[in-house]
């Protein structure tokens, strides 16, 4: 008999709080955005099952969570916590991505960098609001709209945080298709909205091979922190245009990449214990997640719409926003709202290349964010 | 919350900084890939021959179509796609074996070396 | 061997608490299962509505057919899994984009994204 | 000339004992099961080569076995030995297994709970026997005829003896056609193996979504031991089931699946060295696992005959032996002896709920033994 | 200012030397030869990236490269360091290889230990220059012309030249096609070259089976050091040939060996930095690799030549040059320079034999080096 | 550089140590895979009958076509590779059930067991 009253004094009824109870109910909403509205599902179901599980990762005395050495979690949540898993998601990103349409648009490539105003002026704002500086750079980078890389900048500068900065930038990215059609709305005028841009040129298989090698020099040498990341996105982007590794750019493109994407998806949910993450800083994470994202989706607009100052071959400033990245909803988003106006005005393909080249930004963001502040 | 945060945090320089190598780097990335073409033009003129059988076009819609009928977009677009997708399991199947020539009939004919073909 | 090796290593109270607490678990399992269909009926009105087309019915074999003709049966069943492996076949190719417009097709006629749908 | 003389010093030759022999000629009768008999194949082939492999891996000096520190095998035995390959396999297996006949049949899952007898009363016998106790709850979980839970819980509790309880636990998982029918004959009447069950209801897509996150919070909050093994089964399973997240299910139930059998298999074999192996405790574990199993297999019985008590539809209690686990194995072979009365009866598919409902039960003991017995 | 100052001075321009950019070079020629010349595609892509990458990873203070600790490339190339990647080639290429042509030539195998002479001698030589015996052993294996192999052989004796080595290796494995024929035709006559052999016997799938399982068991007891890859190597084997485990050798041979390939392939790469790569000791590395293939093929061809004064069924020395492995290349080479003198002459079938018994040669052959060589 | 090297290292006695081991090991290699094949067919009188429906030969071309024309061996060659292919590709959708009886078209008929017939 005392047996049972000890193990129920281990059990769940005992141990779980309210702020759990919290947290495993924001996994089922998770879970539910994923499953009703599509919702980023292949990281939403992970994250949000991750979430329950951590939530009830509670029992005293026994290894369990994320953060009791020795348990299985932690094991798993180790290539978050180290950094392994961003960039091995990068290197099937790489394989699956086509750069076709930013090779032949190379001028939209800079609406990728002006998005990036997001991340920076999000930086000042964590700053006064009296976060350390490395802590302000981890929150900054959720404007950089890009789950891995997130992840990644939050392990080196503020491990304590990261469960917070990545719920956050997984949420918002979620949400681009509810974010940022307002503020593209307000920031162009209908007529900005019917531009038609032509077509892209053709791209060689010679011009996709050597993209990937001189891109990563270029950024590697200007920023080095952006090495890792940078690095496994060009790699895998070669795998799949050299034309000889095929099989490897298969592989990486689907059972690696799934198998990352479970690990990273679920740990990190996991990592979302009540006791660690409903803590007024979050709050303010959150906060500062959506003034990001809303910086940056103005700064590529605005970037688009002076640069339409200088070319003959207007921009549709739409395409700015697209330069936030979150691969590729936000390329979706745009074309969702061009087509109001124009049924026939396919700004997709288009936005690709801002969508792309903003992965390249917050890259390199996080390589700069990393070795300013970095200890 | 205090400005002075900002300030001794160095925020507005880590700022400015910030955006100008990030400008620095897609700018040179833009320029590379801008540039890109007309050198592997001008210093293609070996490598062409060589490589012609290879050097396929992207299937990026051409120009002439970009403001046509939506449905025969839908149609073009899907038939590449779906080109595509077959392209991509069978080459699923490919190997590393050199393709170019007779030889490679033979090979097959032994019809015993194709597992062996991608080992390292 | 003695049974005091039992008695010290609280034997008995294990194996009571253990079968206590599997009992407890799997009947509470047991409940939840028999309720949740009953709490998804009522609780289902909005959500029936939204996700109709998705409802599929499981692939049990239907009362009726219980005891019929065991060769009945097993074409019935095997005709249910074949399909139910080509399904799965073509999910292995589905990619998460939204299924359920106009919007779609056009994303198709590009033919450029399905590679990045995927994407985190 | 003294090289080659010290050379053979460290060879086979020299160094492989009798006890050596007979440990690769149980790996070589492993395999031989595996392929003549068909017998569990997926653990049987790489559990036995695994075996010759850890037998001849005898040369002083150097570091070759899985318990040499730095030596290969002890990183592939570091999954086995933390507990991180057996929920990467309930991953998989969730990701395969179809819950429907369970959730059309709850009364059957009190099945998979009374077969769990058999790790309880096996407990007690191997204190009986003079194990300590939480050698003896792993030794008791054997019962469970379930291959992972056997390994994280012996992981946990008693590592010197996980492979002997491995071994036992898949050789008899491998036996279950030749343990059970006898038993099932003797405790059941013709009658009572000529019941026809009523065909399941249809069971919908919504069930299937909330059955996995409901099952899992009931688990971890009544036994958080069980967190880990029944968060990764119902994770996979919500993976399957989300409809929105197929491709990492597909991963999760093929290659994640595929790799983490190859390496759990090879390295739990490679960990059945002789001198650790072939003991006299290893030789009580294999009685006990017998036991355990007939136990196990009556207690299923004997719980469908007592609700038959008070049903008006009678349960044939050839499916209550199913609740030992072993999935699928056992449910076939309720079916095969059903059949002998009337080839027309068609009991598999009822014997999966309790099959499935019975891999649960185990956890939860796991989960149970483990926070009891630990520390 | 000050920051964007100290930030140029941790960025590539400023770190990046002259020998950094030597071995980027080398990197790109590496992808060119894969993607150009089709050279060994899926080994000199991963490694010529990473060596871009990790000769980028120079930022003083930052945690990047392969040898600086808690980096993520440091993670990657654990694998390489601790020697895990290797076994895990050998099993995917176990389970993608036929060893029917070997089993139905008995007497071929011999000609894949004759041409292992080339590891031996080299090791002289490399003594004989003024490296350690540890370090001439590491360099004697490229003569046994397998990549897994001497990385394995590299990692337990002389981690500091692994790199070398591994690149070494490669590379030479890549030029096969260049370096053997010369050899061929100056040690065969024309008579010689023109010989035709019998073609092979009928093999059972018993004998099939079988084979893994003996061939495991005497090459562990000879040389017991070779029991991690040649164990892994019959495990793939026998994973392939029993029939009832397809589906995992399916994954050992597709998914498993290609994540494995990607992560060995790019962290032996990223090894490759020149501050610890250009040296000396590396010219001395090369010359004495090159070296090494020379004698191993001479080694194959004149043990055939020797073997044809005992047998009546004359041998064509041709196929004693596939002895050096370099699977398949070595073999096609063989089949190529005999359809040279007669196009009707198919040796591939006969020259896969020697090919696959060298690859266990070599195996033996670090194995045994291993054990004299190391601590 | 100096032969000292060699004679410190203990050069030669590894060198011949090497030789030696590696060829007593393919050597026993060679003899056991020459042995084999007889073994069997002494051995083999119970277990041929009972796996008689198993033992399938392997896709070695037979001795009397070595030399015919080449033409027609790479038809064969490739006709028994394509069969291959096929039967892999099949396997890769096989399951461990055991396929030897009546039995087994029940299990199909069901259904349900498929995806959990792999499991540990
Ligand atoms: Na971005
Ligand atoms: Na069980
Ligand atoms: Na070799």
């Amino acid at each position: 008999m005392d047996i049972l009253l000890e193990f129920l004094g281990q059990s769940g009824f005992a141990n779980v709080t309210l702020g759990n109870l919290v947290m495993i109910a924001i996994g089922i909403t998770f879970i539910s955005l994923a499953i009703v509205k599509h919702y980023e599902p292949l990281l939403l179901v992970p994250i949000g099952f991750g979430a329950i599980v951590g939530n009830l990762a509670v029992a005293p005395g026994m290894s369990l969570s994320v953060y009791d050495e020795g348990s299985v979690l932690s094991y798993l949540y180790y290539g978050v916590s180290q950094g392994i898993y961003p960039p091995l998601i990068f290197l099937g990103i790489g394989a699956m991505t086509d750069f076709s349409t930013m090779l032949s648009n190379p001028k939209l490539v800079l609406l990728g960098a002006a998005a990036q105003v997001g991340i920076f002026l999000t930086l000042i704002g964590a700053l006064y609001i009296g976060f350390t500086p490395a802590e302000a750079g981890a929150i900054g980078i959720i404007g950089g709209a890009d789950g891995p890389t997130a992840i990644f900048l939050s392990a080196k500068l503020a491990p304590h945080l990261l469960g917070a900065i990545a719920i956050s930038a997984y949420s918002y990215m979620a949400l681009v298709p509810v974010i940022q059609p307002p503020i593209m709305k307000l920031l162009t005028t209908r007529e900005e909205r019917l531009i038609r841009m032509k077509a892209p040129r053709k791209v060689t298989t010679r011009e996709k091979i050597m993209f990937p090698v001189g891109t990563l020099i270029i950024c590697a040498l200007i920023a080095p922190g952006s090495l890792v990341l940078i690095g496994m996105l060009m790699f895998g982007n070669l795998l799949k245009e050299s034309g000889v590794t095929e099989r490897l750019a298969q592989t990486a493109r689907t059972g690696m990449i799934d198998i990352v994407t479970i690990l990273l998806g679920f740990s990190v949910g996991a990592s979302t214990q009540a006791q660690t993450f409903l803590t007024p800083q979050s709050i303010g994470i959150f906060a500062l997640g959506a003034i990001s994202f809303a910086i940056a989706t103005a700064g590529g607009i605005l970037a688009a719409k002076a640069m339409n100052l200088f070319l003959t071959e207007k921009i549709n400033p739409l395409v700015g926003a697209a330069g936030v990245s979150a691969v590729p909803d936000s390329a979706r988003v745009d074309q969702h709202v061009g087509q109001e106006e124009d049924p026939n005005n396919f700004l997709l393909m288009h936005a690709m290349a801002p969508n792309v080249a903003g992965v390249i930004g917050s890259a390199i963001a996080a390589g700069i964010l990393w070795s300013v502040l970095v200890g | 919350m205090s400005i002075d945060n900002v300030l001794t945090g160095h925020g507005l320089g880590i700022a400015v900084t910030g955006m100008t190598v990030v400008f620095a780097g897609l700018v040179l990335v833009s320029l590379y890939i801008r540039v890109l073409p007309r050198v592997l033009e001008e210093a293609g003129g070996l490598a062409r021959r060589r490589r012609d059988r290879q050097a396929t076009d992207s299937t990026v819609v051409p120009a002439a179509l970009s403001s046509a009928d939506p449905a025969l977009l839908a149609a073009i677009g899907y038939v590449l796609q779906a080109e595509r997708e077959h392209a991509l399991a069978l080459d699923d199947q490919r190997i590393t074996l050199r393709e170019d020539d007779e030889e490679q009939r033979v090979w097959t004919a032994i019809g015993k070396m194709r597992t062996l073909a991608t080992r390292m």
